[in-house]
């Protein structure tokens, strides 16, 4: 599998705090990839830079080839990179499907786009992916009126209807219901297989990350600890002690 | 431009404008003082800012006009503002305090313009000034005049910002301001009560201005209607030097009225409220573009 | 489904609408009564004149009154003036001149105060052809519109300080000195009516050859000129002069006092309306003031007998000595009741043709209009303050005291 | 009801809006209505911007006053030399014959309506870049400047102002002339707002007011946006200033065209009031704002600013939602909105025991 996103020695700094130094990790094509770490590790930075949120002290950022180190976010989500928020954010004041209808994927956008009313075809896609996310009956409610954990799955749902390569999902089941964890975990795999969507999770949740992704990296201090396939990560003693000693 | 060959011919006119300027900025710094203050603590821009500072003249010009020397004026100002303060945050802003910023925004443009309007039918849209009766120095040949009353408003400005600096670091309800200006919530759940911290905060806000009032109307003349245009300054000093840094505050205010002077001169008198106002949205953009560069993360 | 609502809103803001306005007076003339109509500053900052400009009017109309009324065909009239509050800027002033003659019927208009106002209502009255007299509108590009129905007792603003200038340029002459040697700073507020004065004060500058070393246009929010006053500590100038109504005379002398600023000619309009003999007492010393009547002067009419007999009426019943603008206001009034008693008639045309044929005294002065309706009858007259009291010094007909000149420099006060 | 059936009342509405000027007893008040009308403008234009898209402008008087200057310096320059209109303008205007004057105007507020859109984008790309207050405060200071500039510009008449030509007389009366411009150019205004905001922009600025980053991360052209929303903005309050210049025929640099104090804060006022954010709220906001002013104007002589003043405290703290937004607070589904009534009585609990 060749690597649709490839980070290479990027180092991030906030005023003398060194969040990431020498990151470098690929993404493959087609994988489920997660990202552990104690808090503060840098995982959530790691994100930020590779979506161009800020600028990088040094590195270099690639995805499906092109440099992205130097593009600004909405390009990069041009580009079919997306991501999502550790704290789920939405538009509030607008109902599900109208969510939804603006997650459309605006890489063709144009003047004359602006004024286009959604055609029913795009109504039911977004219909149709809510009903994946199990939203459907909540289709016509206003955003904010969602629980917590609504809302989550209508980012994901959004992000979805953006249709793009790749997601970078910052923490997809914090603070969802337990009970409603392996619904999510099936359905990210299905978007994983049926989408052909590339997924980058960050995870706290060892059972979740272990259950779904393919390979999984660790950082600890903003460095690359140790990576592998789950069982690896699982025994590797540095994780461990990275994990305990965090603690 | 004509008017620079003035300044090159005689430079001594630039010493003039400097100083001139310099003096008159640490009266912006009051007010700017107070604003940042608000924002800090509270996150609230006050629009009515420059109003506090003109009701401030008018209460001077009433004690000038009752035969009491206006500089007893600066203390009795900020007194009766802090009364003004603390009234209309019971009134109004705390109603506002924790809601959108626009709201807080257009509440006290409304304050503003109710404030305006009340001093129009109380004291009259005329022009009026309090005749400090202090003299001017002259340096120079006479070529450069510094009125006193300026210079005691330095003076005003250096007593209350010593005064302001020892009160936040050494009484409780300084110490508690700080502590809300960090974390309203945290306060709050260390028993703190924000309610009375944020009256008085604004309250001391108003009386800031209330002094600076007091000097205005010492040093120039005052009218209802010019509020507005001290609230900007305010606003820009606080944008220029960062909120709860009195230093910067200061240093900010002096450069404003320096460069205002400046402005003033070589562009002609009718671009000095112009300047101002175009200087502000210079420094927005330099600012915003300048965070772009450096723009941290979002949670 | 919202749009529902829709025809039930329109038609309710309708009604509402019309509802709220209508039930103001209907009728240029109520029984014996005369509605004059003005749209005055009672708030925002020409508020102080808006109330001299009342004040004016109302002492007019009740002195009117109060001898008779006005005699229109054979049946006396009573007169009275419909206000409203312009709050000083001029795109109300238009509305609310629309409003009195469409809404309230009004035909005899009353002018506002300032120029600015006056340019903003004089178009609509001309449009619905209904005559304004006006003594506060002096810009003189108001006379240079054509406009038929417009007459004002006030002479033009480009004369309020001309006369300065040919006084300084005497008194160079008289010093054996040649005026264009004589440097002019000008100061003058950016609004219709200042920049009115520097046009006029430029004219006159140039036929002396007199040369202009500052020419700052200040702003309206007027509260530091600090700056302008250094230009003149640089450049020395011989006269300053300085307009900005009210709030331009009273920053000038202050400034002027406290920063001890010596120029030998130091002239300004609007200081009997500032007041700044009261307010700023000898500083205010040898400052020459441009004024459009003094109550020395020997005007008189039926009405109120002579300008004096006017001043101490003015004086009994609002308790301050009449500045001009009350004065102008006051006089405004008796040429509408001429011109009423004259044409015998409510038509707006035949009354349009009485004002424009006027000529009469009054206490105020002489008013004959020429073609463009401005007073061409009364002259301006220059006063300085000696010794806390305003004395005529310019025309030389009704001087009653010498200029003093050069002003006394501050040192040597 | 049925697209169709809406359609008809919008035909009816607008029919019923034309013939005002037929009904006797109201044409005195024509001028009323026109500046109604300006009311109207001013709400519906600036709630583009403030309502939809949450960027509180103060500065959108900017363009009202640059479309009132270049139309009247498209007037004045078209059919004379600067010297001939100082000196001849006014009452001898008359000689415009009405086609004349018909072009000055509609050229002259074309040219306006086009410079607001390039000095729109040309500052967007600047001043939109701020959020929150910084933006509303740099909008103040572009109001203002805007306005002492105009007064140090000499070409324009420079404090003194400048005149505009005068309507004529074979256009008829001004009232009705300008009762219907204004009417057209508001049904226009609402017409094009209704239709931007029914597709793909208006989703995209509301979602720009909820959340600009998310809407950055999902791709949105977020800068072209908000770019076009203050083009749109700026282009209709640029055609109402210039011939809101036309109908007060004197431009005074800060008092007319550059009135941040007054209409300025007028607008957003006004947007508030009937409900930002919404499509009829701005109308009926200024509706019942110009009413009560009116009112305060004939009844409150000499206090109705104060007035005003205590109106904008009240409205904003204790109604922020304005009439429309609490309507459909109040009967949601009215307005064709679903609401969890479980989730909201959980939020509102939750909110009170903050």
């Amino acid at each position: 599998m060749s690597a649709i996103l490839e980070v290479e020695n990027v180092t991030k700094t906030f005023g003398g705090v060194v969040a990431n130094n020498n990151v470098s990790l690929s993404v493959p094509k087609g994988s489920i990839i997660g990202l552990i770490g104690p808090n503060g590790s840098g995982k959530t930075t790691l994100f930020n830079s590779i979506v161009g949120y800020h600028p990088i002290d040094s590195g270099a950022v690639r995805f499906q080839g092109t440099e992205l180190s130097r593009l600004r976010t909405p390009q990069i989500a041009r580009l079919g990179l997306l991501r999502t928020f550790q704290q789920t954010r939405i538009f509030g004041k607008m109902n599900c499907v109208q969510n939804m209808q603006i997650s459309l994927p605006h890489v063709n956008d144009n003047f004359a786009t602006m004024l286009r009313k959604f055609p029913p075809e795009v109504t039911e896609r977004a219909e149709n992916l809510l009903e994946f996310v199990g939203l459907y009956a909540k289709r016509q409610l206003r955003a904010e009126d969602l629980s917590f954990g609504q809302q989550k799955l209508l980012e994901f749902a959004m992000a979805l209807m953006n249709e793009p390569t790749a997601l970078l999902l910052d923490e997809p089941t914090a603070g969802i219901n337990p009970t409603l964890i392996n619904g999510l975990i099936d359905r990210l795999k299905r978007a994983n297989a049926e989408f052909g969507i590339t997924l980058f999770v960050i995870e706290h949740n060892m059972r979740v990350i272990m259950n779904l992704a393919q390979h999984i990296y660790c950082l600890a201090h903003g460095e690359l600890l140790a990576d592998g396939v789950p069982e690896e990560i699982q025994n590797d003693r540095r994780v461990i002690d990275a994990y305990l000693g965090a603690h | 431009m004509g008017n620079l060959e003035i300044l090159l011919q005689a430079p001594i006119f630039s010493v003039q404008l400097l100083i001139d300027g310099l003096l008159v900025g640490s009266i912006f710094a009051l007010a700017a003082y107070g604003m940042a203050l608000l924002w800090g603590v509270m996150n609230i821009i006050n629009i009515s800012q420059g109003d506090y500072v003109i009701l401030g003249g008018y209460v001077t010009l009433t004690l000038y006009n009752a035969g009491i020397h206006p500089l007893f004026g600066v203390p009795v100002a900020a007194v009766v503002l802090f009364i003004v303060g603390w009234a209309i945050y019971r009134a109004v802003i705390y109603r506002v305090v924790d809601r959108d910023l626009f709201i807080s925004i257009l509440a006290t443009f409304g304050i503003s313009i109710l404030l305006q309007q009340l001093m129009d039918q109380i004291f009259g849209a005329d022009i009026q000034s309090a005749e400090s009766g202090l003299g001017q120095i002259f340096l120079f040949d006479n070529q450069v005049t510094v009125s006193q009353i300026k210079l005691v408003a330095l003076a005003v400005v250096i007593v209350v910002g010593v005064a302001l600096v020892l009160f936040f670091k050494k009484s409780r309800m300084g110490q508690a301001i700080r502590a809300t200006a960090q974390n309203a919530r945290a306060a709050r759940l260390m028993g703190i009560n924000t309610d009375r911290v944020y009256a008085m905060t604004f309250a001391m806000n108003a009386a800031l201005c209330g002094a600076a009032g007091a000097l205005v109307v010492m040093t120039w003349v005052i009218q209802p209607f010019i509020g507005l245009a001290y609230t900007i300054r305010s606003f820009m000093i606080v944008v220029v030097a960062g909120l709860g840094n009195i230093a910067g505050v200061v240093a900010a205010a002096l450069g404003l009225g320096a460069a205002e002077q400046f402005a003033a001169f070589l562009l002609g008198a009718e671009f000095q409220i112009g300047f101002v106002f175009g200087l502000l949205v210079v420094i927005l953009l330099v600012r915003n573009m300048v965070l772009k560069r450096q723009r941290q993360v979002l949670k | 489904m919202f749009q529902y609502l829709k025809p039930v809103f329109v038609s309710l803001s309708v009604a509402t609408l019309a509802v709220s306005l209508v039930g103001a007076a209907q009728a240029k003339v109520e029984g014996d009564t005369i509605i004059l109509g003005a749209a005055l500053s009672f708030t925002g900052k020409y508020k102080t004149n808006g109330k001299h400009t009342k004040n004016g009017y109302e002492l007019a109309v009740r002195k009117v009154n109060e001898m008779g009324g006005v005699k229109v065909g054979d049946k006396s009239y009573k007169l009275k003036v419909v206000y409203y509050d312009d709050e000083s800027t001029p795109a109300r002033g238009a509305q609310l001149a629309e409003r009195l003659i469409k809404q309230d019927g009004v035909q005899f208009m009353l002018g506002p105060y300032s120029s600015g106002l006056t340019k903003a209502m004089a178009p609509v009255t001309e449009k619905y052809k209904i005559p304004m007299v006006e003594g506060n509108g002096a810009s003189r590009s108001l006379f240079n519109k054509g406009y038929k129905y417009l007459f004002a007792v006030l002479s033009t603003s480009e004369q309020y300080l001309a006369e300065a200038i040919n006084l300084a340029a005497q008194q160079a002459v008289a010093a054996g000195k040649d005026p264009a040697d004589l440097k002019l700073a000008l100061a003058m507020e950016n609004d219709p009516f200042s920049q009115d004065i520097r046009a006029g004060v430029l004219d006159d500058a140039q036929t002396h050859s007199i040369n202009v070393v500052i020419d700052d246009k200040l702003p309206k929010e007027l509260n530091d000129m600090t700056v302008t006053l250094t230009k003149v500590r640089a450049l020395k100038p011989d006269i300053l002069v300085v307009s900005g109504h009210s709030k331009g005379a009273a920053t000038a002398v202050r400034q002027m006092m406290e920063q001890k600023v010596d120029v030998p000619m130091f002239a300004i309009t609007h200081c009997e309306a500032a007041d700044v003999v009261g307010k700023f007492g000898a500083g205010a010393e040898f400052t020459l003031c441009a004024t459009q009547w003094a109550e020395t002067m020997t005007y008189k009419d039926d009405y109120f007998g002579s300008a004096s007999d006017y001043a101490k009426l003015f004086e009994k019943e609002y308790g301050y000595v009449p500045p001009y603008q009350a004065a102008e206001s006051s006089a405004s009034v008796l040429v509408w009741v001429d011109a009423l008693q004259r044409a015998n008639s409510f038509d707006n045309v035949k009354l349009r043709d009485a004002l424009a044929a006027t000529d009469m005294q009054t206490f105020y002065g002489n008013i004959n209009f020429d073609e463009t309706g401005k007073n061409i009858a009364k002259p301006m007259v220059l006063r300085q303050v000696q010794g806390g009291q305003y004395k005529v010094v310019a025309p030389t007909k009704w001087a009653s005291d010498k200029l003093i000149y050069p002003r006394p420099k501050w040192s040597e006060r | 009801m049925n697209g169709r059936g809406k359609m008809a009342l919008y035909v009816v509405a607008a029919i019923a809006a034309l013939l005002i000027p037929q009904v006797p007893m109201l044409q005195p008040y024509l001028i009323q209505f026109a500046f109604l009308w300006v009311m109207i403008l001013f709400a519906m234009t600036w709630d583009v911007m403030g309502g939809q898209m949450g960027y509180n402008s103060f500065g959108n008087i900017v363009f009202f006053g640059v479309g009132m200057y270049a139309t009247a310096v498209v007037q004045r320059d078209l059919y004379f030399t600067i010297e001939e209109y100082a000196n001849v303008a006014g009452g001898e205007q008359a000689a415009l014959t009405p086609v004349e004057y018909l072009t000055g105007l509609a050229l002259g507020m074309g040219a306006g309506g086009v410079l607001a859109v390039v000095i729109a984008a040309v500052l967007g790309s600047g001043i939109l870049g701020l959020r929150g207050h910084y933006f509303a405060i740099c909008t103040l200071g572009l109001g203002i400047a805007a306005g002492e500039l105009a007064s140090g510009w000499d070409y324009i008449g420079a404090g003194s102002g400048l005149v505009t030509p005068l309507v004529p007389d074979a256009l008829g009366e001004r009232g009705p002339f300008f009762f219907y411009l204004f009417l057209v150019l508001a049904m226009i205004t609402f017409a094009v707002l209704k239709r931007l905001y029914a597709g793909q922009f208006g989703l995209a600025i509301n979602a720009i007011r909820d959340d600009e980053d998310k809407a950055d991360a999902l791709g949105l052209h977020a800068t072209r946006y908000k770019t076009v929303a203050w083009c749109v903005s700026g282009f209709f309050l640029a055609l109402t200033g210039g011939a809101f210049g036309n109908l007060v025929i004197f431009i005074d640099p800060t008092d007319v065209a550059f009135a941040g104090p007054t209409f300025g804060v007028w607008m957003v006022l006004m947007a508030i009031l009937g409900g930002k954010g919404t499509l009829w709220g701005p109308v009926i906001g200024a509706t019942v704002f110009h009413i009560t002013q009116e009112i305060f104007w004939t009844y409150l002589f000499g206090w109705q600013r104060v007035a005003l003043g205590l109106l904008i405290v009240v409205v904003v703290v204790f109604f922020p939602l304005g009439i429309v937004g609490w309507l459909r607070e109040r009967w949601p589904q009215r307005f064709g909105e679903v609401v969890d009534e479980d989730a909201r009585r959980g939020q509102v609990s939750l909110e009170a025991e903050r």
